[in-house]
């Protein structure tokens, strides 16, 4: 399907030109493809407008490209061509295509042509993304999950607001206070693999094999080991117990249900604390996401996506788009980032920045959420897995996960998940070329 | 069997203008009584405010002895056959025969005795499981007929049931209606705007125009004495010619377009007081002129369309500014353009009031033969 | 119709339309509240307040979709009714052998998911270089296997003595079709356009697909782009979307709903 | 002067066949470029496909004959969207009709004000599916939902409309049904005004009731109508995307992964497109399958004018 | 004014049956000649192969002096009169009129002008701004008419244009088509099944039935000399009655039906080599039996329908296995019932060989009347 690649080497397409006129002659222009929808969106498109009024040698067009899947559908089909954008916004478990697909230019090369500081960076974000030691992507929109709590409802139940559970064995004590039948569940969490891969982190086990995939392609998963099961028991009792609130795959579900008090505890991306605290007519508290009971905390590996730079395009475009990215990681965008979407500031200086200084003064809670990135104890587990056909994994997880709200046992769906997946990287093995 | 009567029945759709008004009839039980008129002037709106397929806006409807304004048509013991037939298309023939039967829970055996009688009385019996659009015009309408028949309804009313079949059919099925009509003793009120089938039907016809009646009576007498020029000209084919009159009190006689006098009787000269009519004569009593035509009573006319039908002749001419039409018996060798010689029988014209319109005087000289008279037995 | 079976049908009849419209009623409520109001799950907004659509203008070109879509509703509408006429119009009036095979493999497009062949499609479209364009949104759409048979059914109504009167009169075929067919064919020919405007309309994931910027991307896409996947959703804003969105195809459909009442069943009928 | 009749006959007969033929091709060229292009293209080579693993950017790697196809029947999951299909489209079209139906039918009386009605009715036919699933979503929010809210009101437990893999398909039907009435409300309405209305005065002489007429006179003239709301019914379920995009995006427990959906996921998100394509043709014959028994049984039922 | 040749033509659609077989005719320049025959016996298709509406399968069609075999219908000087119409619904009258002479680039004037004379001539000028469905069957019929009119070609053909009209109008029509085709001197071919307007408006008339030619000729040659039983019965009406007779040779009488005899007179004893006869008469022929007939020739017969028509009367009775009708000027007062006594003559009745089909005698005192020999002038 890629013979299509090769097609002309005419100059990108028509549409581009036409906006192009508008600018002075000499500028150079760059596509930028994300998956920003909503607030993201609003934020996104505020900083590229900045960036293209702040010089006038590039201009950036930021366009949406409708969901990570979508986005990254259409990319594989311009994928190394003039035709490709830029910059492209890729989720992170579109890594490792990413990284084998040829298409992208890796970070590291203009960072090492210019110098540039990486150090500056937040660490713990950044090992995502680096692989053998070189940085693929310039990470953009980071996120980690943390765990919400109704305050009031804490109060209510007689627990203490301030000391929320730490363990898996503490969040089902306080799940069963908090439980009020019919009206509150004590805990709940997104079905979605995310969630399952960072409570897997959190107690340093891997998803798959081949050191999660960073020393080599990932051949087995391994998620269905004893940590596996650990994260599956620990929400199987809670559910089984009557504690467990079971609200989909949807966000704004969860949310809307945490918020209307039908549930005092739920996972949730950092980048939705905002939102929680806003929305909820009671005091919001933030957690770190619990870790099973005789294992030391590890922390999390982050979540979101990362900006790649495309190959094969002319020379000066990469130009523009690495400086715009230079741009993205000063302290004033990201400090302006975090603020507008709740997604980590990439560059901690940000957090010095008195906007966000006055925010955080507004939503104390936002420190919790830097606090478990940083405390985060950099592994092989904490960096996050490398695998190809990581979305139809997840897709795995959510099933397990949802047979198991069912009813299901535990061992068994997880086995059936990564059974599922084994298939999924078998193929991909099997066909990569 | 029973009677039909309409009292002062009048009829608006849209409570301004009266599409039938002040109808006042009582149609005898076992009686074929026949309305006919042009399209459009409420034949079918008076049949079906007798169905109760309409509401009655004035007036009283009475079936039998019984008020039957506001009974709903499945009480009023009636059966119908529309227009169009309002066969059910979806089911055979038989299941359409018996649907009424069918409602009416009547058990299945007799359903099918009476279907079977009825299917045989009219030559349907190999149709029975056939659906209608697999059959011919005529036996589609013979299928809306035993419908109506089946229910043993003592009054059956049939809305222009034969116009859309072809003329060889109607002929055929006109004295089919007519006998099963008089076999079941049933009272019909038969809906037509063909006044061949009013002649050839009725027991009595009711001739209708604009919502008003203009006479009833039986079709002879219709034919001999039509009551105004309208009803002179609708029935008998081809109609009765109709030119304007002028009566000379002086010589007592008429003339006629300015072309062609009559001398009028003395018995008659009663007729003279009104001074402007209508002057109808029908065109088989416009006769040739032979030898004997005295010189008044005679008139050349010159043919404008000749039609030989085999059996007789067809030509007509102008008079005024009318088209006139004459049928003579036989073939006669006519040309367009050809001069003829006509004579008028003043015992042949028929007069009416050009103001009310109203007949002043019918035709005398009848060819009415009654059998035992003319034949030798 | 007597009185009490009159109150059981009005009964019914408002009972359903409130049932049916409810949704639409629903949303239409929750464009003009706020946040806090719609967690609350309120039926009815405290103020009628059209904050929720000045935030749908500005964050979006949605004018600039608007007109675009209705440019791609419109030029498929066009592009349909050009192709399935002419279609339809061979099918019934000009006799060939392979007639009916032709036919059938026409019809038998219809079962064909569309999902199914997307993919390759996006392919082809770019290839002919027609990404971000209008041919790309509309051409592929051109033909219509629904169109081709619903025309075909009022087409075979049409008297054939019209064409042959056409031919003593020496008309040529295609000045029949044009002068003749068309015209006559007006409630058809609004029903299939109405149709496909509509869906035209209402489609998602194909302009998305062949679009990258919004030069010449749709309405829905905008409405998808209201929604966010990671960060909250603001509900009003999405409602006051859903209803600009919808506005103009209730519109049409209430002004066209008597000539697609009749189309819509010459063609369902054989 | 025979033999000339006869070549004059001859040489233009088939000039003049050809001619037709041309012709028709000249007017059916543009369906039939699009066609082949835009459909018939892609189906082949979706069926290509089918027989092959594909690579990460989805092109054919991997020949491996019907391998596809035996793992698509042995797969549980697969099996699971079968049944789920059928279960989605045995919700849907016999009750989205009869919906339609018994709206047609209250909405054929002459009442005032009628209009109005038609109006309402129609109208879902005017809203997208993503638009009215975004409203649908909302209706069936667990906690905010009015669905819910409804039924505590009414003191009965709340139901997990979209979570509850028992509930989950069914609430994605009955967006389904409401997103469907329009149309089928529209053409059902056609047909009814169709039907003559001597019938009906016909069957009041003889005394039938309102629910003998219906059962006896209306459904029997309608069925062609019927017959086609029905097919075009059965192949939109079967197509049924949108709504399961947005409400559900196949879950829970893959209660919602119709075959359409699964297709989709398998090449948009996993970008498998041989095991895709594998379920498309898989999908293709079951429409075609369906559409066929259609006709032949439905279409005996089926009464023409 | 063109002539039209069909020389052996023949058709068949799917190759096997000829619907159409070994058709031989000329039609002269100005001619009106009418194609009648029965429902479907190919009568459309010929007058379609005529204009090029359907391909010839056999034989050589010359219109003109030109073979016209393959001719497109539009190069064949025809104007054409459909059935139905065919008016085009979404154009004005004036639209629809000029339609042709549009297509054929006729100047704007000129066009107009000969719309508004053709629209003159047959009372449409009023309705120019009309669409068709405004319009009454009549109008529309008239419309068709002017259509082809406008066109002013030489030929023009019609198929049953009047089928659709209701009596009155269908007359009217009739001499109105009949006039124009002689004002214009254009040559009408003329398709129906009515064999009263054949009878009426053709200067011709062509039976045809089975797609074979029946009888060519005028319409009263064909009416007083039918060349079959077919013909006999086809034209006339009511039609002509037949019943099997057995010649009798000792007594040179006919016997029909077994019910009554006629004697043969002796010149025509020739007539008694055929044994087997269809005897044919028509039904004006049979005639009250007044005291002067003879015993034999007399017959007395139950009436089972009447209908008295006003200035007819037609009872119908039974003869062997068939219906026989007689028709009676005037209104005779008869009752379903009654015993009838009536006469038949030898010089009424027709003859024809019952395996062969042919005439063997028609009759001879034919009601042909001159109008010089008849009327004094
Ligand atoms: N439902 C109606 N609403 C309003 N006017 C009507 C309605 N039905 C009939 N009319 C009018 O009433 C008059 C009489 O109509 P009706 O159908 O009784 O005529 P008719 O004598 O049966 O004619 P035809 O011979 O053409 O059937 C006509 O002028 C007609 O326009
Ligand atoms: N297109 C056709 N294909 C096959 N057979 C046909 C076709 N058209 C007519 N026929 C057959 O040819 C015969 C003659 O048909 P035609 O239409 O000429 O009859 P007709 O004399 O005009 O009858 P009518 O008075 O009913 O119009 C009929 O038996 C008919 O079934
Ligand atoms: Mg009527
Ligand atoms: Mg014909």
């Amino acid at each position: 399907a890629c013979s299509n690649n090769e097609s002309k080497p005419e100059p990108s397409n028509p549409n581009d030109e036409e906006e192009g006129t508008a600018e002075s002659p000499g500028k150079v222009e760059i596509n930028f493809w994300h998956a920003m929808s909503g607030a993201g969106q609003e934020a996104l498109d505020s900083i590229v407008s900045d960036f293209n009024s702040s010089q006038d040698k590039y201009t950036v067009n930021a366009e949406f490209q409708g969901s990570y899947e979508e986005s990254l559908t259409k990319l594989r089909s311009v994928g190394g061509t003039k035709d490709a954008p830029a910059i492209t916004q890729v989720f992170e478990v579109g890594t490792k295509f990413m990284i084998d697909s040829g298409y992208i230019e890796p970070m590291q090369s203009f960072i090492d042509k210019d110098n540039y500081d990486l150090s500056q960076l937040e660490e713990n974000i950044l090992n995502y993304y680096r692989v053998d030691g070189k940085l693929y992507s310039m990470p953009f929109n980071s996120s980690t999950p943390v765990m919400i709590y109704n305050k009031d409802a804490f109060k209510e139940a007689g627990l203490d607001p301030e000391k929320p559970p730490q363990t898996f064995n503490e969040v089902k004590a306080a799940a069963e206070k908090l439980t009020k039948s019919g009206e509150q569940y004590g805990f709940s969490m997104l079905t979605y693999g995310w969630f399952f891969e960072q409570l897997l982190a959190t107690q340093g086990g891997l998803y798959v094999n081949e050191e999660n995939g960073r020393a080599g392609d990932a051949t087995e998963a391994v998620f269905n080991g004893e940590e596996g099961l650990r994260v599956f028991n620990f929400l199987n009792d809670m559910n089984k117990a009557g504690t467990f609130g079971n609200y989909g795959t949807n966000w704004d579900d969860i949310r809307a249900a945490f918020q209307t008090g039908k549930v005092a505890m739920y996972m949730d991306s950092s980048a939705g604390v905002a939102a929680a605290v806003n929305n909820s007519p009671f005091e919001v508290g933030v957690a770190f996401i619990p870790y099973a009971d005789d294992i030391e905390r590890q922390g999390v590996a982050i979540g979101g996506a990362s900006l790649w730079m495309s190959k094969g395009i002319a020379e000066e475009e990469q130009e523009a788009a690495w400086e715009f990215m230079k741009y993205l990681t000063t302290p004033e965008v990201q400090a302006k980032w975090h603020i507008g979407t709740g997604y980590f500031a990439i560059n901690p200086a940000a957090y010095d920045e008195d906007i966000v200084k006055a925010e955080w003064e507004k939503y104390p809670q936002f420190k919790v959420t830097v606090d478990q990135l940083q405390q985060t104890k950099p592994s092989v587990a904490t960096q996050g897995a490398l695998i190809s056909v990581f979305p139809e994994s997840r897709q795995q997880i959510v099933t397990a996960l949802e047979n198991l709200y069912q009813g299901a046992d535990p061992q068994e769906v997880l086995d059936q998940a990564a059974e599922g997946s084994n298939r999924a990287i078998e193929i991909a093995n099997k066909t990569k070329k | 069997m029973k009677k039909v009567e309409l009292l002062n029945v009048s009829k608006t759709y849209d409570k301004k203008t009266e599409v039938i008004s002040n109808i006042n009839v009582t149609i005898e039980p076992g009686e074929f009584f026949v309305l006919v008129g042009p399209s459009g002037c409420g034949k079918s709106t008076m049949l079906r405010m007798i169905a109760g397929l309409e509401d009655i806006t004035g007036g009283i409807l009475r079936i039998g002895e019984k008020e039957a304004n506001h009974l709903p048509p499945s009480k009023r013991d009636i059966s119908m056959v529309f227009q169009n037939y309002a066969l059910y298309p979806h089911l055979t023939v038989m299941e359409n025969i018996v649907f009424g039967l069918h409602v009416k829970k009547i058990p299945k055996l007799e359903r099918k005795t009476r279907c079977n009688d009825v299917a045989a009385m009219l030559g349907l019996s190999e149709y029975l499981n056939r659906k209608p659009r697999e059959l011919s015009g005529g036996q589609r309408q013979r299928v809306a007929l035993a419908r109506a028949i089946v229910n043993e309804a003592p009054i059956c009313l049939m809305d222009e049931p034969l116009s859309n079949l072809d003329a060889k059919l109607r002929a055929h099925m006109r004295s089919e209606i007519r006998q099963i009509q008089r076999r079941l003793g049933i009272t019909m009120i038969y809906v037509t705007h063909d006044q061949v089938e009013a002649m050839t039907m009725g027991d009595r016809i009711m001739i209708l125009h604009d919502g008003k009646i203009q006479q009833i009576g039986k079709p002879i007498d219709i034919y001999n004495h039509p009551a105004n020029p309208f009803v002179a000209t609708f029935i008998g084919s081809p109609p009765m010619n109709i030119a304007e009159g002028v009566m000379n009190e002086m010589q007592s006689e008429i003339l006629i377009a300015d072309i062609c006098k009559i001398k009028i009787p003395d018995e008659d000269s009663r007729l003279l007081q009104t001074k402007q009519v209508l002057v109808g004569i029908r065109p088989e009593h416009i006769k040739a002129a032979s030898k004997e035509t005295s010189h008044e009573s005679r008139m050349v006319v010159e043919a404008i369309n000749v039609e030989i039908l085999g059996n007789e002749t067809i030509f007509s001419f102008k008079v005024g500014g009318h088209e006139w039409t004459a049928k003579w018996n036989g073939q006669w060798r006519l040309q367009v353009g050809d001069r003829i010689p006509i004579q008028m029988k003043y015992e042949s014209i028929c007069l009416f009031d050009r103001k009310t319109n109203e007949r002043i005087k019918a035709p005398t000289d009848i060819e009415n033969f009654i059998l035992d008279k003319e034949v030798f037995l | 119709m007597s009185f009490p079976k009159k109150i059981v049908f009005y009964f019914l009849l408002l009972f359903s339309a409130f049932l049916l419209f409810f949704p639409v009623m629903y949303a239409f409520m929750i464009s003009f509240m706020t946040g806090g109001e719609i967690m609350q799950g309120k039926f009815f907004p405290q103020t009628f307040t059209f904050d929720n659509y000045f935030r749908v203008f500005e964050r979006l070109p949605l004018m600039k979709y608007l007109i675009n879509s209705f440019v791609v509703s419109a030029g498929v509408m066009i592009g349909q009714l050009i192709v399935c006429s002419m279609a339809a119009y061979a099918f019934v009036f000009i006799s060939f052998k392979g007639r009916d095979f032709i036919f059938f493999l026409f019809i038998s497009t219809m079962m064909i998911p569309w999902e199914a062949t997307m993919i390759p499609n996006f392919f082809t479209i770019q290839k002919l270089d027609w990404t971000n364009t209008y041919q790309g949104l509309t051409v592929p759409f051109f033909a219509l296997a629904f169109g081709t048979f619903l025309l075909r059914q009022h087409f075979k109504t049409i008297p054939k003595e019209l064409f042959e009167a056409s031919q003593i009169a020496g008309l040529s075929r295609f000045a029949f079709f044009w002068r003749v067919i068309l015209p006559v064919s007006k409630t058809s020919l609004v029903t299939l356009g109405a149709y496909g405007f509509l869906t035209t309309w209402n489609m998602y994931l194909w302009p998305l697909l062949v679009t990258n910027n919004d030069q010449v991307r749709t309405v829905q896409i905008g409405l998808k782009q209201l929604q966010s996947q990671e960060v909250a959703t603001e509900w009003g804003v999405v409602m006051a979307g859903v209803i600009v969105v919808i506005i103009p195809t209730l519109l049409l459909l209430f002004i066209g709903q008597k000539q697609l009442q009749k189309g819509l069943t010459q063609g369902a009928l054989k | 002067m025979k033999e000339s009749s006869v070549s004059l006959l001859a040489k233009p007969s088939i000039w003049k066949k050809s001619l037709n033929a041309r012709t028709a091709l000249l007017y059916l060229f543009p369906s039939i470029l699009l066609f082949s292009v835009f459909v018939f293209y892609p189906m082949f080579r979706t069926i290509y496909l089918s027989f092959f693993l594909t690579d990460q950017h989805g092109s054919a790697a991997l020949f491996v004959g019907l391998e596809n196809y035996t793992y698509l029947l042995e797969s549980q999951a697969f099996r699971n969207s079968i049944k789920a299909t059928i279960l989605f489209v045995l919700y849907t079209v016999p009750a989205g009709v009869i919906l339609a139906l018994f709206l047609a039918l209250i909405a054929n009386e002459k009442l005032r004000g009628i209009g109005f009605f038609r109006t309402i009715y129609s109208s879902t036919m005017g809203i997208s599916v993503a638009a009215s699933s975004v409203v649908w979503l909302f209706l069936f929010h667990p906690s905010v939902g009015m669905f819910n809210r409804f039924l505590s009101l009414m003191n009965l437990p709340e139901v997990q409309w979209l979570l509850d893999p028992d509930w989950a398909l069914l609430s994605v039907s009955i967006s389904t049904i409401w997103l469907n009435t329009g149309f089928s409300f529209l053409i059902l309405l056609g047909g009814l005004q169709n039907i003559d209305g001597y019938l009906y005065e016909s069957a009041k002489i003889d005394g039938a009731g309102y629910w003998y007429q219906l059962r006896r006179i209306t459904i029997p003239m309608l069925s062609p109508t019927l017959f086609f709301i029905i097919t075009i019914s059965l192949i939109n379920a079967f197509q049924s995307f949108g709504q399961i995009d947005i409400l559900t995006k196949g879950g829970p427990s893959q209660a919602t992964n119709l075959i359409v959906y699964s297709i989709y996921r398998e090449a948009f998100v996993n970008y498998q497109f041989g095991t895709a394509s594998a379920q498309a043709v898989f999908l293709f014959l079951c429409i075609l399958i369906v559409t066929i028994l259609q006709f032949k049984f439905g279409e005996r039922k089926v009464h023409y004018q």
